[in-house]
């Protein structure tokens, strides 16, 4: 391999470096865009990215984790899964001499770098503008699950200003992660809407949920009367965001793209032997349906490109390491 | 009193289902709210439409495992030709269909000619379907605006014409989803009920080499009725694109164990004790009434798997229990 | 000499829905007898051993064994108090996907007794040892249920039933699908049975059994007792018993076929498997019968003449025409319908109703664009219902739910429903009794004028009955025909069993 | 020719599997690492376990489609156990194998004494199962420090000796669970071949009402194979929670299918054409290796259904297209 001017070794074409990416679910935007981020990253340092990843089977991801050390793989990506489930693996993977880095899941090892999004800011923020939309007070209907790690971690800000704010209540929680995950929630948020005439917002805590919550509004014609506030954004959201009479106000994300190339960055530097922090948290942005119509932001690339500090995150830069320059991340 | 457990056993389920409409309604009045019924339906077809495509398998006593992966597929083809190809709408229907009836007829091949057992040939093309509806778009999602391989972004959109399929309604009220959905229970139940056709395969199911004796193409049926399973999956998979407005990698999945369990309740109906369109379109209905009333009764999300199994059981107990009579000749 | 009975069923009565199957019969059974029972089709005698060896649990009356009142829950029971049992059915007594060994020594495999550790060599040899009870020890006993013939089926569950010297042997129509040759090895075991002081109920619609070994025969009538008659037996006299006066002779078509048309002629016509090239003529009005041992090729022409199997040669010239058939649908569109022998495996769609039954091979003739006339249907079916005198309660009850000969009596009726050139009949009576036979065979007699009969038996006595010629078929040869009126019975049994 | 077919159809599956078994390895020399293939094994072990106890009912000619469910009730109920309750691992273990012999016995009577056919019985249960394995936990998965309805968290941990079952491994190579499971399949295969009880199940699945009338107790058979079923998954369930160290409320999903997949992918080794428990496992194992490998070779994971789906239709129509024998008279 030609290798990457000025890299420390095995950068420098020394070596064909392989790394595996081991993900807990496969499936849905956010995980397509992180994997096209990190593919992106991994071909400009000339890294092989080998994916292993079977929908939601967490003894599978654990599985994958010794057959990367079987391949003995340069370093492992470890993205979500259970933190009981995962840790040995992981710990396994280190004493394989396999640096590893993790991506939303704790793997509690001190060798091992914490990747995460700040859930619960991310959380916080779509709530934040929920509160100062409905001055204070609303009736909100929940969706979302428990169980799912993320959603967790969101729901601890929704707890949180549900404290702080006695005039946001929860009239109803609903949600569910069967598929297809969109219209099987709206057909469960019909009837909520049925049952609970006085809900005046939505907090759906994932976007894949907050589509669902617009779907059903739109069918039970009160996308006018009640506003949606999500997490998570991609090209379909924000098509749907933009429409003039949608529901869906606001949503907090995070640039999975850009998580992915970190990620990305993050083994690469530890495969070099250069120290990486230990916890790198990637900040969340708030996205309002008025600010994407006013500066005509039609998807993603063009979300990148008038957000910059969205579209990088600039951390774990080196001269040597190459970004993608078209605005990928 | 004999009298009376025949009673029970033709009327049973139906005095259950007619029980819990009365209970939900009392308890909630918005239950009976019209278009909250149309709700239910609208959140049923798409699997009621597979439980009728199944049923025709079950009655010449095979088993079509592929249907969820057909419609799934059918709803990546759909979009890929309009968003990706950026053809016409009509082109997406056809496409669609194709796909449905030529998956029927391998899978009606395989069985017939192949002489694959049904649940093996049927799972062999579900995992099959299910890979190759990922590789057009390599695993992503399908909208607009989406990143293709060659760099540009898919311009092609959904006809508005198409989504009216899915999220359009007549007199603003019956959505068309179920407009079409009663049209296929109609046809197959007319078909099923009072036909020659419908006749023959249930005297397949019955004893296949009896009919063979009587000079019917008994092939020809079987694998015409796994074309019409793999056709009509494919007018749901069309549905289903036009609902969710976009090709979602994920749609296929619960769908097909809910249809078949709508099939199967559908043989408790009216104590027919084999598989029947209006069995069928009962048992789906019956679910999804139970789902939307559950949810408004504001049952929390996971007691009401619990529900649905208890009712279920319950249901079968009735029908089957009762009746004690066991041919033998 | 007034022994005890071995066992004794009082008063037993069985419902079914609607249907009163048996009401208050009672029977005596001693050892060393063969207690023979008879009845009409649906009389209730199945129901009456099915309770006896407790698949029926729930019944009404007492059943005593050395007089002590027992009951049986399960078939278990019954066979561990000494009753084995040969069913009507026969798909009922051997299990698919077992071989010959296991299907013969089922009883050793499930006893409790047996051990824990499944030996196959071990029951390879009492499988051999049981098989030679009914002389089948030369059956491969590796090889697959599944391909062996029928007739050997039978004589399987025969055998085992003797497994385990019983104290009372019931045989349901153990002879319905066997010839008269394997018939004798089981009567001579039998006898011997009998002398080991076994009891014996046996059930059989051939009324010459019943009269050559039966010690006491037994008449259920419409479920309910109909008498007790003894040695010696006339068959008259049973046949009063069981179902009232018929009549005896059935009027012959005249004899001479001169103005007859040729309806259908076989000429040359090789059938596969078979080396020798056959020559048939039936003529209109005609009822032929083709009699042969099992396995002598009989079924394997009808199949060729219906389409199922191609011809290796020769010509099927039907009224005039040569034709050639590629399938079964087109030899029914040639008027050439076919009733199959085992009506179990080859026609019943036992959850179907007798009309859907009676219907099938016909839907195009009762629908129009595909739409059925339900008028026309129920027509047909209530006109074969009454023709072929079927016991049931309406058009709509379920195939399976009627007695042996009642379905036997459906299957034929699906054929002879619509008009025909020819039918034939492949062992169209399993099952059925006289009086049914006597009425199928009125009914042929006076239905067929422009139309043919070709009935295959290899019962000389049911041929007889109805048939103006009978044709003898040897190892696919044709080794003679003679009208019925000149026919010397020593003389065609030596033509069938010539080697 | 005639002694080519038969050798093709006995070992043409088997043969098609070691030829994949070279394939990958000379692709990839680490395929063949022990610890890879006992990685492959590790994979499997869990779908392999619930794929006996299909096998059991499958082979009286019956099904239970509850089996994912009874495992994934096994991980909440053991989880709940240790973790909330804080009791003995021994406890966790007992407690779940008597839901799982308990759920086999439900299922039993339901088919047996209630007469409901096994798909529709299993079905029910299946529901029933999903829901109620949610209720104690109101729908949370279950981790020690988690919040208790009475405020309280959770103290329990998850036993050492516990975990070890799912991630301990003998001479630091073989892991446990896969011992576990060549233990069971062990027997199932000596039961079902070697033993009386192993012909009557075969008996049964022939022709039941034959072996009622030869004075077996059918009934017992029936609901013993149902109680097998339902205890085997037990077992895979509790080696699930072991290896995941949590009760997480996904973990069932993805299991029913595969192990139903594994069990029909049976009846293809060695050409047996019926349920058998060697062809099972052979089943699974073949699944197994398919995605290990292909993982490997850095097959996009959306191309691995599709591949695994040609292979297995090739399969199949080896075994069962290439024998032509089909009584017809
Ligand atoms: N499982 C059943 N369900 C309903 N009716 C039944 C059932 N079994 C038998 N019957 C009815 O009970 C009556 C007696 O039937 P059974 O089989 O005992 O007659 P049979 O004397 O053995 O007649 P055959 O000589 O034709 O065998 C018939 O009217 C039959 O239709
Ligand atoms: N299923 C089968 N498997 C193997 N051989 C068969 C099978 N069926 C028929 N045969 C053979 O074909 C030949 C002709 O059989 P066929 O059934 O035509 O005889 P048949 O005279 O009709 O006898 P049956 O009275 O048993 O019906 C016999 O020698 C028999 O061994
Ligand atoms: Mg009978
Ligand atoms: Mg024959």
């Amino acid at each position: 391999a030609t290798g990457l001017k000025g890299a420390p070794a095995p950068f420098d074409g020394s070596k064909k470096i392989r790394v595996a990416l081991i993900r807990q679910m496969t499936e849905g935007e956010f995980m397509q865009t992180y994997r096209a981020g990190a593919q992106v990253q991994a071909n400009l340092l000339g890294i092989k990215l080998i994916v292993f990843g079977k929908s939601m089977d967490n003894q599978a991801e654990a599985n994958f984790v010794y057959q990367a050390i079987n391949m003995k793989v340069d370093g492992i990506i470890i993205d979500h899964g259970l933190s009981e489930t995962m840790k040995k693996p992981a710990a396994d993977a280190i004493k394989a001499g396999i640096p590893v880095v993790a991506f939303d899941v704790d793997l509690k090892n001190p060798a091992i770098p914490q990747i995460a999004q700040d859930d619960e800011l991310l959380g916080m923020l779509a709530l934040k503008a929920m509160v100062k939309d409905f001055n204070g007070k609303a009736n909100v209907g929940y969706v979302s699950i428990a169980g799912i790690l993320p959603l967790d971690k969101r729901d601890k800000s929704w707890q949180k200003i549900k404290k702080e704010y006695p005039g946001i209540k929860e009239i109803v929680k609903t949600g569910t992660l069967e598929s297809p995950i969109a219209s099987k929630n709206a057909d469960q948020v019909k009837a909520v809407l049925l049952a609970h005439p006085n809900i005046n917002a939505f907090f759906a805590p994932y976007d894949e949920l907050g589509k669902g919550v617009v779907q059903a509004l739109r069918e039970a014609r009160k996308q006018d009367k009640i506003k949606v506030y999500t997490a998570d954004i991609s090209t379909q959201d924000i098509r749907e965001m933009i429409k003039k009479d949608s529901p869906w106000v606001a949503t907090a994300a995070t640039n999975p793209a850009s998580i992915g190339a970190v990620s990305v960055r993050a083994i690469a530097l530890k495969i070099a032997g250069i120290k990486v922090p230990k916890n790198i948290l990637i900040p969340p942005m708030l996205f309002t349906a008025k600010e994407l119509r006013k500066m005509k932001i039609k998807n993603m690339n063009e979300l990148r490109k008038k957000f910059p500090s969205f579209n990088s995150v600039d951390l774990l830069m080196y001269p040597w390491i190459p970004v993608d320059k078209k605005g990928l991340f | 009193m004999e009298k009376f457990v025949a009673f029970a056993i033709k009327y049973g389920f139906l005095i259950v289902m007619a029980g819990s409409f009365l209970a939900f309604g009392l308890l909630e009045h918005s239950f009976w709210s019209w278009s909250n019924l149309f709700s239910i339906l609208l959140g049923v077809t798409i699997v009621g439409i597979l439980a009728i495509g199944v049923t025709f398998t079950l009655i010449i006593d095979g088993f079509d495992l592929s249907i969820g992966s057909t419609a799934a597929i059918c709803v990546m083809a759909s979009s890929y030709v309009m968003v990706v190809l950026d053809l016409n709408y009509i082109f997406a229907i056809l496409i669609s269909i194709l796909c449905g009836v030529l998956i029927g007829l391998i899978n009606g091949l395989l069985i017939v000619k192949a002489k694959i057992p049904d649940l093996l040939a049927t799972l062999g093309m579900m995992f099959l379907i299910q890979g190759l509806q990922l590789i057009p778009s390599a695993g992503m999602s399908i909208g607009t605006g989406m990143m293709l391989a060659n760099g540009t972004e898919a311009k092609g959109e959904f006809a508005q014409q198409f989504l009216y399929l899915g999220q359009g309604r007549l007199f603003n009220l019956i959505p068309i989803p179920v407009i079409v959905f009663a049209v296929l229970a109609i046809i197959a139940y007319f078909i099923l009920q009072y036909t020659k056709w419908g006749r023959i395969l249930y005297a397949i199911g019955g004893n296949e080499k009896a009919v063979k004796l009587a000079g019917v193409n008994v092939e020809r049926y079987k694998i015409a009725a796994y074309v019409i399973s793999g056709t009509i999956a494919s007018i749901g998979g069309i549905l289903l694109a036009a609902r969710i407005g976009r090709g979602d990698v994920t749609s296929g999945s619960g769908l097909l164990l809910d249809a078949v369990a709508g099939a199967l309740i559908g043989f408790a109906v009216l104590g027919v004790k084999k598989p029947n369109a209006l069995g069928s379109v009962v048992g789906v209905v019956f679910m999804g009434m139970l789902l939307n009333g559950l949810t408004m009764l504001s049952l929390p999300y996971y007691t009401q798997d619990f529900i649905k199994g208890i009712v279920l059981v319950a249901a079968l107990i009735f029908t089957f229990g009762l009746s004690k009579s066991d041919l033998s000749s | 000499m007034q022994k005890k009975p071995l066992i004794r069923a009082v008063g037993i009565s069985k419902r079914f829905g609607a249907t009163q199957a048996l009401s208050d019969v009672s029977f005596e059974f001693y050892d060393s007898e063969i207690f023979s029972m008879v009845g009409a089709n649906g009389a209730g005698k199945s129901t009456f051993i099915k309770i006896l060896c407790g698949f029926y649990p729930d019944y009404e009356g007492q059943i005593y064994i050395n007089d002590k009142l027992v009951k049986f829950e399960s078939p278990r029971d019954a066979y561990e108090a000494g009753i084995q049992v040969v069913h009507q059915s026969i798909e009922q007594g051997i299990v698919q996907n077992m071989s010959v060994a296991e299907n013969l020594a089922l009883e050793q495999i499930v006893s409790p007794e047996a051990s824990f550790v499944y030996d196959e060599k071990k029951i390879e040899e009492s499988a051999i040892k049981i098989a030679k009870k009914m002389g089948i020890e030369y059956l491969d006993m590796k090889a697959n249920i599944q391909d062996i013939k029928q007739s050997e089926k039978q004589m399987i569950t025969i055998a085992r039933a003797l497994a385990k010297k019983p104290k009372l042997l019931i045989l349901d129509e153990p002879t319905s699908s066997i010839s008269e040759k394997e018939a004798e090895v089981l009567f001579e075991t039998l006898y011997k049975l009998k002398d080991e002081g076994v009891s014996i109920l046996y059930i059989s619609h051939y009324l010459h059994e019943i009269k050559k070994i039966s010690d006491r025969v037994g008449v259920i009538r419409d479920g309910k007792f109909g008498g007790l008659l003894y040695q010696p037996l006339v068959v008259s006299k049973i046949v009063q018993a069981m179902v009232g006066d018929i009549e005896t002779s059935i009027s012959s078509n005249s004899e001479d076929s001169k103005d007859k048309k040729l309806i259908i002629e076989l000429k040359d016509l090789l059938v596969e498997g078979s080396q020798t090239p056959i020559n048939l003529k039936i003529y209109s009005s005609q009822i032929i019968g083709l009699i042969g041992l099992i396995g002598a090729g009989k079924t394997e022409l009808a199949e060729t003449l219906f389409g199922i199997r191609k011809p290796l040669g020769g010509e099927i010239i039907l009224n005039g025409k040569s034709i050639v058939l590629q399938n079964i649908h087109e030899a029914i569109k040639n008027g050439i319908h076919m009733v199959p022998e085992n009506r179990t495996v080859n026609a019943i769609i036992p959850q179907e109703s007798i009309k859907d039954n009676i219907i099938l091979p016909f839907l195009d003739f009762f629908s129009k664009r595909g739409v059925l006339k339900p008028d026309q249907e129920i027509e047909g079916a209530d006109r074969m219902i009454e023709n072929m005198g079927i016991k049931c309660e309406n058009y709509l009850s379920s195939i399976g739910s009627l007695s042996g000969g009642n379905q036997q009596k459906v299957v034929v009726a699906r054929w002879l429903l619509m008009s025909h050139n020819i039918v034939i009949l492949d062992e169209p009576f399993q099952g059925v009794d006289i009086k049914s036979r006597k009425d199928i065979n009125v009914y042929l007699r006076e239905n067929t004028r422009d139309s043919c009969v070709l009935m295959i038996s290899s019962d000389v006595d049911e041929l007889m009955d109805v048939c103006d010629k009978i044709v003898v078929l040897n190892k696919g040869k044709i080794l003679g025909e003679e009208k019925t009126s000149l026919i010397n019975k020593d003389k065609l049994l030596s033509l069938i069993t010539q080697e």
